[in-house]
């Protein structure tokens, strides 16, 4: 066994790094540092993702032969840790992440030609449609239909939680084409440019104060069979591939790596000889450490081409809840301060204080949409479940 | 030895919860915050209507006579209902400093300004860095200094300011002083707080101000302060058990009707669970505000003890509730489309208002590890 | 409303004082202080009992007519703190809190007369046979038969977690006399001598190294008819009546702040200065105040007339919670010092150190028992499962 | 990176689990603790004969040459089955002092007597109050001094204890000595632990020690000191991860037999959803186990966050683990019939062992307080 890296990885490294410094410009730094919600605005991160396509690192998680990089799983790891301290912006990962390899396991040839490439450059953003108002935990209960009309399906219903609909041009969603046999099959798997006509999008305000979430109203909309995904009725079986991904398939450690040492900059800077505060910081950095070295175990285990297990569920359990985690002890450790108000959105677009003061009324947003970590996704409940099952053999 | 609400009391809870329920629902609510000054002068006029702007005064003060008891009852109504009016600054906070404070004529005039509506005040306490003084001069006083975080001042014509007014070492006297929101000297940068309240930053740079404006005597009113803001952060307490239990009952009706694979949430062991500890800190943060409530009229001691330990306790109550109603409400709790996040941010100032959780636990901490003290039943304490 | 005590309730505190400090010896409240276990032996308890006899205060939440004090719930409060604040030794709550109102409620005029003065005099010494190996949260399964035979029932079968059964003389059981209908429906309640032929006791040893616990297995017992309280096949009616008083019926707050006070003394002597000790300190003084506060808004409701409703569950499920916090915090504020053991029990007749060495030596074991606290009596998933039907009514 | 077992460490674990399953029972662990000694010379020559007392130490020292992966996996078997034999004190604690300090001659005698089981040692190295020195003199050295909570002192034949030999007002240097613990000038206040093993309280005065007694040189032996107490405690959380596992298995193999209400305990969602948390909690320690041992061999500071870290994290899980194990097997779980007690007795032995949990947060706090720090990765922590 070892934990260290090889030569290779270390020059590697060195490469991201230097790409970082060079694609990362402060402006972009400052709209990651005040992003209170999820996600960065595309208009921003689009630049660093066409840095990446022109670098050919825009989807480092797909195969070659489609454009992908492939890196290691440490050099993946190393990247995402890179772009996490960097303050780099990914870019839709609902595209890269979700489209891409679905299309690679289930798409037509047509399909994969149409949407890899304009996917990997960036000219597309892509939303998810699964959620509806009925249909949240228990997804199989959905209901938006889509009938059979010639070479078109007539689409119509509603479908919620839809993440930067608002910014999208193309949403991938699980559509009802059959109410005979179990609900799960009569699903179908669609690609619907979001231009068509039939559709509204109504925005969700997040108690944060963000727009990211949006409802999505299909009414009559004619979505041509070329954008169904995989046989018709077969949809779920799409979906539940999709699924392991969503489920903290990513590696999050970058990520909340980065807001983890910006929570020890400001504690260091707001409240350096703070006891519980400390404790409370030391508390969180160690549930990091562990559920890092679980995430390189997963790493390791796929190195040596063994499966790692029912363990993608234990992933966004505990990286959610961790995530929480951050963003509560940084509102703890502001006090009072942390209670000052902003309205508008984004952060970086309308405050001009003290980068101090600037960073202390994104705090509370970033908690209060947080509490979505636990519930998007598969709530905390729903993976408990399902680790019932899996980990604990109950 | 009597814990029984008496009829007068019971009848004030019903009619405040009926108005309020009848004139300030999510959507009053949403509006008077979205507003330009987010508070609202017809439904302030209707709480005067209503004897509440006088409630905790004394009736020879142009006030109702109303006790702690009857003040946490309204509070707590407040709470239920997201009530965004500057209660807590006019009344708790600057009216109790004006009935303890101020002089027969002082009192008449403010208190009755305050109990009709015509007044909105605040009260500035929390020095930012050095400590604001007034100095003694031919024509009164001149007060400089810095205060932070003032509840209520942006809306507030009158607020009430907190200085030195000790002359040479040694002589710490802390006077109240009366001050036009619009006096040369004043300058005001006020802010939303997460619960859509208003508050402000004041800088006081050679404020000029008349000997009368000194509230009551020369006396230090240090001690005065202190238990008026023990007052305010019992008010408040009650104010968070309103909330507290709105968010609770909301996460049992919304589990009862929210079907998921084929049945409600409520019938889903782990959830039953989870709300029977939310309920059960409901009812311990509940007890906990009327300790508190009612040992505000005991000897400092122990009546530090028992705010200081219903602001802590209250605080984790409030925690652990806003968290969980929001995650067994799933992703519909996270957003504005429902009150539940306005009840979280609620909860979430009052944690962090007049010292923080962990300060007061802290506080608590010193006064209980008295052995003797941590043997004493709370009748004792508070008898 | 007002929490101040009247001058008669002063004046009564002070008697209460002077009898304690008569009545509560050093050696008893040594005793009290260095029992690891729930419950001090009765050789010792028995004499402060005797004492409490002699002044007409062994039984005082009786009625009068059976010997009760007449106290107004203040006063009973009063009595709890005060002897928690002495040290006083309770002796055998089975007899005075559940025998005593049982058969008071449920008894034959002889039973009354039998039995009643020698638990208020101390001469019996009961014991309580509900729960059997099969049967814990699920009473109602109990298996242990007693077949009527002309003037007797002849019992086979075992109890299990019979507290003192070992210094006990009589125990009183639940049996099934019948199988026919509803489990509940085939119940008895019996009342049996343990010097009867055929009782074995076989003794349980707690993970805190206290013998508290027994089995006591029934070999063809022939227990007199005259034993039975209640019809045959009602003893459930009587059992959940017991119940009621079992669950926290009995005010904690006396005994609960006595352990606390004992924690902050040994906290301001062995770590004063230690933040999170102090703030954990607060955590549990303020969960026993907001306790506190509920259970004498129990009182006031009594006092006037009003059903408190579904608390007794509330109250068992937080105490037990409480208590357990209070050994924990005691264990960990002692360090590495908490870790040093001795075997034998009980350990005021064994040790002889420096008493804060002393008392070190009991905060281990009384954490290892104290575990229990959340389990006898209804665990805290039962009183949940309760409390979800009767206090949210779900 | 590469955090695969193989092949070697798979038989290895194998072996350990195999032997202690077959002679290693819960009846045997209460037979040891009862009796006089508290171990077992049979069972520690099976140690011996199985090559697990040499496992650590280098071939050319009569070692096994295994590595810190090997002690782990042994110590985590240890941990699993309630080996209560002193491996910790005299393999990893004074075995790890004499390979790192020891001449080559002091090595091949002293390693050699522990691989083959003929010594038992132990290292007092916690000063109770005032700090042990060792007074050079002309037959070499007198030391004096109190040691408390020695682990396995009063079953060790040798006790390596630890002693300032600076001369003068800042040269702090500290020596470890080998002690035989029938020196003249030496108490032992021998006690039982809560986990079933022995330590003692040991006085100095004025032990006379020739001057080989000091182990290797001169030089300040502290850095090395601290370095050994950190791979005790790396052994000592894989234990731990040991007894934590034991405890998960027991309890989700008790809920699928215990019936009541007519159903297997592990049917109720309430208790499945605690019993993922115990799985997770044990994979997050195991997780962390992991990381301390692998930073063993790194730079002082990595090695430090990494293993107080995982000192702070598992024994949190820990806590956690041994809680909720008992609550959910009822009573039973509360009483010495199950080897539940034996589990959880040792887990809080190992809180409060070598610093406590909150010990080692506060250690690991000032580490990551960082943020250069707290923002590396894992790899690039340990690389």
């Amino acid at each position: 066994m070892d934990i260290g890296l090889t030569a290779q990885d270390r020059a590697f490294c060195d490469e991201v790094r230097t790409f970082l410094s060079e694609h990362v410009p402060p402006a972009m730094r400052r709209a990651n540092d005040l992003t209170t919600g999820f996600i960065v605005e595309p208009d921003v991160s689009i630049h660093f993702h066409r840095a990446l396509a022109r670098k050919g690192w825009s989807v480092p998680n797909w195969p070659v032969e489609y454009g992908g990089t492939g890196w290691t799983p440490v050099q993946r790891y190393i990247f995402e840790i890179e772009c996490g301290r960097a303050g780099a912006a990914p870019y839709n990962g609902a595209g890269t992440q979700f489209v891409g390899p679905v299309l690679m396991r289930f798409g037509t040839q047509q399909q994969k030609d149409t949407y890899l490439p304009r996917i990997r450059s960036g000219e597309d953003h892509w939303a998810q449609g699964y959620s509806e108002p009925g249909s949240g935990s228990d997804l199989a209960s959905l209901k938006t239909k889509a009938d059979s009309d010639g070479d078109d399906y007539v689409v119509n219903g509603q479908k919620i939680w839809t993440t930067m609909a608002h910014r999208s041009n193309r949403i991938f969603a699980l559509v009802r084409t059959s109410n005979v046999g179990k609900r799960q099959e009569g699903i179908t798997f669609l690609l619907i440019d979001l231009d068509l006509s039939g559709i509204t999008i109504r925005p969700i305000i997040g108690n944060g104060g963000d727009h990211e979430f949006n409802e999505v109203f299909f009414d009559n909309v004619r979505v041509p069979k070329a954008g169904r995904v995989g046989e018709e009725n077969k949809g779920w079986e799409v979906a539940k591939y999709l699924l392991e991904f969503e489920r903290g398939g990513t590696m999050m450690a970058g990520r909340v790596r980065a807001q983890f040492a910006k929570l020890a900059r400001m504690i260091a800077a707001r409240c350096p000889g703070d006891p519980d505060i400390l404790v409370r910081l030391a508390e969180v950095g160690t549930d990091i450490d562990s559920m890092e070295m679980i995430d390189l175990s997963v790493l390791s285990a796929h190195q040596a081409g063994s499966n790692p297990g029912p363990i993608s569920s234990l992933l966004k359990l505990r990286w959610s809840e961790i995530r929480q985690a951050v963003t509560e002890l940084a509102v703890d450790a502001s006090g009072e301060d942390a209670l000052r108000w902003v309205n508008e959105r984004p952060l970086y677009e309308t405050l001009q204080l003290p980068p101090e003061d600037e960073e202390t009324l994104a705090l509370m947003p970033r908690y209060l949409n947080g509490r979505a970590f636990t519930i998007m996704g598969g709530t905390t409940e729903i993976q408990t479940n399902i680790l019932a099952k899996t980990l604990v053999n109950l | 030895m009597n814990l029984q609400y008496d009829t007068e009391q019971i009848i004030l809870r019903d009619t405040a919860e009926g108005f309020l329920r009848e004139h300030y629902n999510y959507d009053t609510y949403r509006r008077i915050v979205a507003s330009e000054d987010g508070w609202s002068r017809e439904l302030w006029d209707e709480f005067a209507r209503l004897g509440w702007l006088g409630l905790p005064f004394a009736v020879d003060d142009g006030g109702i006579g109303g006790g702690v008891i009857e003040a946490a009852i309204l509070m707590e109504a407040f709470g239920r209902f997201l009530v965004v009016e500057p209660y807590l600054p006019t009344v708790l906070l600057a009216g109790g400093l004006i009935s303890a404070l101020g002089s027969a004529a002082e009192r008449k005039a403010l208190i009755a300004s305050v109990s009709e509506g015509r007044a909105r005040l605040a009260f500035a306490f929390a020095d930012r860095g050095t400590t604001t003084t007034a100095r003694p001069d031919t024509r009164g006083f001149s007060l400089t200094g810095a205060k932070s975080f003032v509840i209520g001042a942006p809306i507030a014509d009158t607020v009430l300011v907190s200085a030195r007014i000790g002359t040479g070492a040694g002589d710490n006297r802390v006077g109240v002083f009366v001050v036009p929101t619009n006096a040369t000297g004043i300058a005001t940068r006020p802010f939303r707080t997460v619960d859509g309240r208003r508050a402000a930053d004041i800088e006081l740079t050679s404020v000029a101000l008349p000997a009368r404006a000194l509230l009551g005597g020369n006396e230090d009113a240090s001690a005065t302060i202190d238990r008026v803001i023990d007052h305010a952060i019992a008010g408040l307490s009650a104010d968070a058990v309103g909330a507290i239990g709105a968010m609770v009952g909301a996460t049992v009706e919304y589990t009862k009707t929210r079907v998921q694979f084929g049945q409600p949430l409520a019938k889903f062991q782990a959830l039953q669970h989870r709300m029977v500890r939310m309920r059960v800190n409901e009812e311990e943060a509940r007890a906990s505000a009327l300790f508190a409530a009612l040992s505000l009229e005991g000897p400092a001691g122990r009546r530090g003890r028992a705010v200081s330990g219903a602001k802590a306790k209250i605080g984790r109550c409030a925690r652990f509730v806003h968290q969980d109603a929001i995650q067994l409400h799933g992703a519909i709790g996270t957003t504005n489309e429902l009150p539940l996040g306005a009840y979280a941010k609620r909860l979430l100032a009052y944690e962090a208002l007049f010292g923080s959780t962990r300060d007061h636990l802290r506080r608590y901490g010193s006064l209980i590890s008295k052995p003797e003290i941590a043997a004493e039943g709370l009748l004792a304490v508070a008898g």
